[in-house]
């Protein structure tokens, strides 16, 4: 499928976990690995501390995707915060789909801090998901 | 060329470290002599390899190959080499056992006098080796 | 209204290349709250920090905001200058300009937009930053060492010499780990036993340590100085206080299975101790193999036993214990060759694994230091070791070095030579990689001094041939087919992390690599550390090592440790959750999620009228909370807020990004 | 199946539970009463909050016996300290336990009287039927409903008028009680098969379809919050969308906001909505609130085994528990 939506820039944004996302996000950069300049990252110490009500906002105020990024199961830095973090936002995926969302708008992937290479091929396909889908117009606000 | 247990000939490695005092075993093949030898190009079997074939004991390969006697013994090598290995000496060593399987010699290093024995070049020695040999 | 200034650092080159730092600066200026902003070329450096605290009392600056670097890099240095300019380091926030930023866009004009975008975001949550405190903690000043081999005892050791409670906790009947299945060390060729028994001895004698093996570690709760650890002490079914390690049990038991310490070369007793300098030197039961256990009946060895030790009832015991420390050095294991078909390993008894071949040179080996052929007992002749079985081998083992393998065979191949007059090794190898101190002096007189012949080129493969072994290569240097018979193979298996390794990380919540060694908080200047405080790596669980690097490591370990016990007191993480209690319903969904416990109920006072109404509502306990505010999002309300990463912090950042 | 009426008509069932709160307010067990009473139309059987014995003749039970009276609970606990009755239904009951899980209610200060339900009737299928303004009254008995219409008695089969929420209705008998008022009676046939066929129908639309179906529903959503105000399991003593800083919820009337309320109204219900359908059945606009938090349900119950809640008040809601294998609904390589 050739890519539509020429000319479109979406916005990003992703909430990395500090000890995976966050650091595998360093370690692309530390790599120098280019990726889209069109994710902006939020910082929180763990996936788990990632509220449905950030992601409602982030597409509300705007952004045309929206990622959350933690550790792989298993491998959290609390023990078990992304165990949790992977049913809240099974609940809320499926919620936003059923509601006529399309799936790649909003996204859930664990990356380890030494997967900085899976961090930049990520946010690549991500962006190139998102620029394909166009603009966030379901859930923007009309103001 | 194959290494086999049959053909390994342990005492060529004795041999030539007892003719040349040298401790062939010692290189590691780094393959400077090689690098900087000037004749290098009109070689057979190049100088690190000379000394391979040595420590694995392929005489044959060594013993027919060209380059033994197209080593001038100018020292280039030896005065690079990491592991204090005088290879002109191991060729050289490798000729006189040539030279010496060939049989006849009629001039033995016991009829030399001692003071020509310790002093004189083995170049030259080589020479009235090769004279006396015919 | 806050007063903010913001910082643009240029990192030299490495931000200003790809951001417009002018642009940046000017952008900030106009940023809400935002009364001052300027830039340095390394604003890390003494003269970087020093402009931002002039600054900070010049402007009267109430929030600083460094777009810079990772705060992963820099977060500490430059919350302590903020501080030392009189503001509570938690009104300092970092833009990660650099990592997330300039380093990964190559053009300029997007750089500069998406770093003006991150300052901004920044500056909205700096304007709501609070100042933060942390919580002192006491600290449990006893440390666990897990794993008994050298590594754990070096690190016991050392730990214990400080004057601070050792306990170390081994799986084994005994310690001693690896080293004591070892005959001799290179480069220096010391017999293993006699440097490693006195240490053992030491450990068995110290009086601040505490030994503990036949015995695993369950369950790992609590955080830096306040570890609660559940042991699991597997039932030994002998009483360790009343045996006096006589061995009459084990001459008598009537079962036999392979015995690990000695590779499977011979058979052990069901009642054990896994070799004769153990310590303790008091036997254990494996009931797997125990006649009374898999028959019902037996009982030889309680009839035997003099002083009454035997005790089949013994069941497991948990231990719970509090822990200021933990030390991790639980080993490795030898790699398993089921991938390698073309060396015959398993289907001639003349192939053996290097460790194997050390039970064979070892004098309380089951051949008493002759190395002989399992086959028909001959002294062999001619030995070819192969190299980097299983290791650098991207496709059927691993891909990493396992490091010690060179220096192992140069050490057998010189005590081949020693051993068996007239013998001849043959090493074929891919590298030989001596580095250490010695080691290339060691490998040299492999070759040099005690004849042994270094091929470079990786067997192929073995073939059985009557009596002999054929072994076909190649010597890559000369370019010969090399095709030897010779009387033994020995096979330098890989080095592999525990197999169990994986689930001893997630109990102490410490990370794993691909290969499940586990991972240094940081590869070059954090060697010992693991990503969560308190908790040290020694030795090989952490990646292949040899002995002198190991005991190193342990060593460096058991000071961090001792550096954490000479505090008075530890200094808490202040970003922790907090209950706000007009919110609270009470429900304490919070507390479901907590992984620390760190969630209780507590009764509040609530005027209701003209009287107090007693109400139940959440508490945090600031000590034990980590700061993962996944509590935060299990309250409905948003009654729990977390400190430093609040709702309305996170709420701002997402406003500020989309602007 | 069909549930068992055993003869005594519907006036008796009132009698019973004048009765037992008659004797519950005269013995001083509880100092209140909460229960239904009959309003001016004949739809209408709101609930009814009593202390006086003399009071209880108000008592009534008949179709219209619809409402949650569970959530008055919590004001009842804020504001005394005394014992109080509540009659509950099936669902009801449900909501009874949502509290005690949710530790809003201590189950020691009230006395919960169990009323076994056949279903209740739904005004609109009745008004579709016959001419509002004459019904006079509506009783059921036993599998008929028996209207006064005008002059006339219409008796037509019950079920065909009885609330979609009730026909799929798992649990008509009250799964926790101190008495239960009269004997149970059995779960309707189909319950099972229609409880997902709402939320089935949704997911077998595309994408776009779907995005335009819940815009059509929400457009019409006023943001009067009765939906999170008559749901037990919106327990808060503070909601959210009520607070002022941080501003989770905008105030103005945005569809974004209002699917920002939605969602997150669904969310926090996620693994503990009951099904009692009031949020949808109370909503003046028609939103069907029960699609969407059925969806939830059959999401958690396939990846996550199935729950159901307000059975058990001990056990742990499914997001707040997990188990290291579980299955995620996004791509976890």
């Amino acid at each position: 499928m050739p890519v539509t939506n020429e000319g479109f820039e979406p916005l990003i944004v992703a909430f990395c976990c500090n000890w995976c996302s966050y650091a595998g996000a360093d370690l692309a950069g530390v790599s120098r690995m280019s990726y889209s300049s069109n994710v902006r990252i939020i910082r929180v110490p763990c996936s788990s501390r990632v509220n449905p009500s950030f992601i409602i906002r982030a597409f509300q105020r705007g952004a045309d995707g929206v990622l959350v990024a933690g550790c792989h199961p298993g491998d959290c830095h609390y023990h078990s915060g992304n165990f949790f973090t992977r049913r809240r936002l099974t609940v809320l995926k499926q919620m936003m789909e059923y509601l006529g969302i399309e799936p790649e708008r909003f996204q859930v992937r664990w990356i380890s801090g030494s997967e900085g290479a899976k961090f930049a091929m990520v946010m690549n396909s991500v962006a190139e998901e998102i620029k394909r889908l166009g603009p966030n117009r379901k859930l923007r606000d009309v103001r | 060329m194959k290494v086999i247990t049959e053909k390994i000939n342990y005492n060529l490695l004795r041999e030539v470290e007892e003719v040349s005092g040298q401790k062939v075993s010692a290189c590691f093949q780094c393959g400077k002599c090689s690098g900087g030898c000037p004749v290098v190009w009109s070689m057979d079997v190049l100088p690190h390899q000379v000394l391979r074939y040595a420590q694995l004991g392929l005489v044959d390969e060594l013993l027919h190959s060209k380059t033994l006697w197209i080593c001038a013994s100018c020292q280039t090598c030896d005065s690079r080499c990491p592991r204090n290995v005088d290879i002109p000496k191991v060729i050289e060593a490798l000729r006189l056992i040539i030279l010496r399987n060939k049989g006849g010699n009629y001039l033995h290093p016991n009829d030399l006098p001692a003071r020509v024995r310790e002093n004189a070049p083995q170049q030259g020695l080589v020479s009235a080796f090769r004279k006396y040999a015919k | 209204m806050k007063r903010i200034g913001v910082f643009i650092c240029w990192c030299g080159s490495n931000i200003a290349a790809t951001v417009d730092i002018d642009r940046v600066i000017a952008a900030a200026q106009k940023m809400s709250g935002v009364v001052y902003a300027d830039q340095n070329k390394y604003t890390c450096s003494e003269i970087g920090q020093a402009m931002i605290k002039d600054a900070i009392k010049e402007y009267r600056l109430d929030r600083v905001v460094i777009g810079s670097c990772s705060p992963r890099m820099h977060e500490n240095t430059f919350r302590k200058t903020v501080e030392s300019a009189g503001l509570n380091p938690y009104y300092l926030e970092i833009a990660n300009i650099r990592e997330q930023c300039s380093w990964v866009h190559k053009d300029k004009e997007a750089g500069t937009a998406k770093a003006i975008s991150l300052i901004r975001t920044a500056v909205a949550k700096a304007a709501m930053n609070e100042a933060l405190f942390a919580a002192e903690m006491p600290i449990t000043r006893r440390a666990l060492v897990i794993g008994g081999g050298i590594a754990g005892i070096q690190a016991a050791l050392d730990i214990a010499d400080t004057g601070f409670e050792v306990d170390l906790v081994e799986r084994e009947p005994s310690i001693g780990g690896r080293m004591a299945q070892l005959d001799k060390t290179f480069p220096t060729l010391d017999c293993s036993a006699c440097i490693l028994t006195p240490k053992m001895v030491d450990v068995a004698q110290h009086e601040k340590i505490k030994l503990i093996t036949y015995a695993e570690v369950d369950k790992v709760e609590g955080y830096l100085g306040n570890f609660t650890v559940t042991i699991r002490s597997k039932a030994r079914s002998v009483d360790l206080q009343k045996c006096i390690g006589c061995g009459e049990c084990i001459a008598k038991c009537p079962s036999k299975v392979a015995s690990e310490f000695e590779e499977g070369l011979v058979q052990r007793r069901a009642i054990y101790t896994p070799f004769p300098q153990a310590v303790p030197n008091k036997p254990a039961i494996d009931r797997a193999h125990c006649r009374f256990f898999t028959a019902g009946k037996c009982k030889v060895c309680q009839k035997v036993c003099p002083a009454d030790a035997i005790d089949y009832e013994m069941a497991d015991r948990l231990l719970t214990n509090q822990y200021g420390a933990i030390v991790v050095a639980t080993g490795f294991d030898t790699h398993k060759l089921n991938n390698y078909g073309e060396y015959a390993y398993g289907k001639h008894p003349d192939v053996l694994t290097s460790l194997e071949f050390e039970r064979l040179l070892n004098a309380s080996g089951p051949t008493g230091g002759k190395i002989l052929r399992p086959s028909d007992g001959k002294e062999p002749k001619t030995v070819a070791f192969i190299q980097c079985v299983g290791s650098r081998d991207k496709a059927k083992g691993n891909p990493y070095c396992a490091k010690i393998c060179c220096m192992y065979t140069a050490k057998h191949a010189i005590l081949l030579s020693e051993k068996v007059p007239g013998s001849k090794a043959f090493v074929f190898y891919i590298d030989v990689r001596t580095a250490g101190k010695d080691y290339e002096e060691f490998y040299t007189r492999a070759y040099e001094e005690c004849g042994a012949s270094y091929i470079k080129g990786n067997v192929s493969k073995v073939f059985p041939d009557g009596d002999k072994l054929l072994v076909r290569s190649v010597d890559v240097l000369s370019g010969a087919l090399v095709e030897l018979s010779v009387d033994m193979v020995v096979l330098a298996a890989s080095v592999d992390a525990r197999a169990d390794a994986k689930e001893l990380a997630q109990k102490l919540a410490v990370t794993v690599n691909a290969h499940k060694f586990f991972t240094e908080a940081h590869p070059k200047l954090r060697p010992v550390d693991t990503q969560t405080a308190g908790i040290f790596l020694a030795g090989m669980c952490q990646g292949p090592k040899d002995i002198p690097e190991t005991v190193a490591q342990a060593s460096a370990a058991a000071v961090k440790v001792a550096a954490i016990f000479s505090k008075q007191s530890l200094l808490g993480n202040p970003t922790v959750a907090e209950v706000e209690p007009k919110l609270c319903s009470g429900d304490l969904s919070c507390m479901a999620v907590c992984p620390y416990g760190a969630i209780s109920e507590q009764v509040v006072e609530e005027r209701r009228g003209r009287e107090m109404v007693p109400r139940k509502i959440a508490q945090v306990n600031a000590a034990l909370c980590q700061g993962c505010g996944a509590c935060t999002v299990a309250c409905r309300p948003g009654a729990i807020n977390l400190k430093g990463f609040t709702n309305q912090q996170i709420l701002a950042e997402v406003d500020a990004i989309c602007l | 199946m069909q549930q068992k009426v055993e003869g005594y008509p519907l006036k008796e069932y009132t009698t019973k539970i004048c009765q037992i709160a008659k004797e519950a307010l005269e013995n001083r067990e509880v100092t209140a009463i909460i229960g239904w009473r009959k309003k001016d139309f004949w739809w209408q059987s709101p609930v009814v909050f009593l202390e006086d014995p003399a009071d209880v003749q108000q008592l009534v039970w008949d179709p219209f016996t619809i409402y949650s009276p569970v959530k008055f609970l919590l004001d009842w606990q804020e504001s005394c300290a005394a014992k109080v009755g509540i009659f509950v239904k099936g669902c009801d009951s449900r909501g009874i336990n949502r509290l005690l899980q949710d530790k809003r209610l201590e189950r020691e200060r009230v006395a919960v009287y169990g009323v076994p339900c056949g279903g209740k009737a739904d005004a609109e299928k009745i008004r579709a039927s016959f001419p509002s303004k004459e019904i006079k009254s509506v009783t059921l008995i036993g599998e008929e409903l028996v209207l006064a219409v005008g002059e006339r008695e219409e008796r037509v089969k019950a079920e065909a008028y009885l609330l979609d929420k009730c026909l799929s209705c798992r649990h008509p008998n009250p799964v926790v009680y101190d008495k239960l008022v009269w004997e149970e009676v059995s779960p309707r046939q189909y319950a099972d098969e229609s409880r997902f066929a709402r939320v089935q129908a949704v997911e077998s639309l595309v994408t776009e379809e779907r995005f335009a179906y819940w815009q059509r529903q929400f457009d019409r959503c006023i943001r009067c919050f009765a939906c999170r105000n008559t749901c037990p399991a919106c327990n808060c003593r503070v909601c959210i969308f009520d607070q002022a800083e941080p501003r989770w919820l905008g105030k103005a009337n945005d569809p974004a906001d209002t699917l920002n309320y939605h969602i997150i109204r669904a969310f926090h219900v996620a693994g503990r909505c009951f099904e009692c359908g009031e949020c949808e059945r109370i909503c003046p606009a028609g939103v069907p609130l029960q699609e969407l938090n059925r969806k939830l349900i059959k999401g958690i119950n396939d990846a996550y085994g199935d729950y159901e809640a307000g059975l058990d008040p001990t056990d742990v809601p499914p997001l707040g528990t997990y188990r290291g294998e579980d299955p995620a609904g996004f791509d976890e390589s």
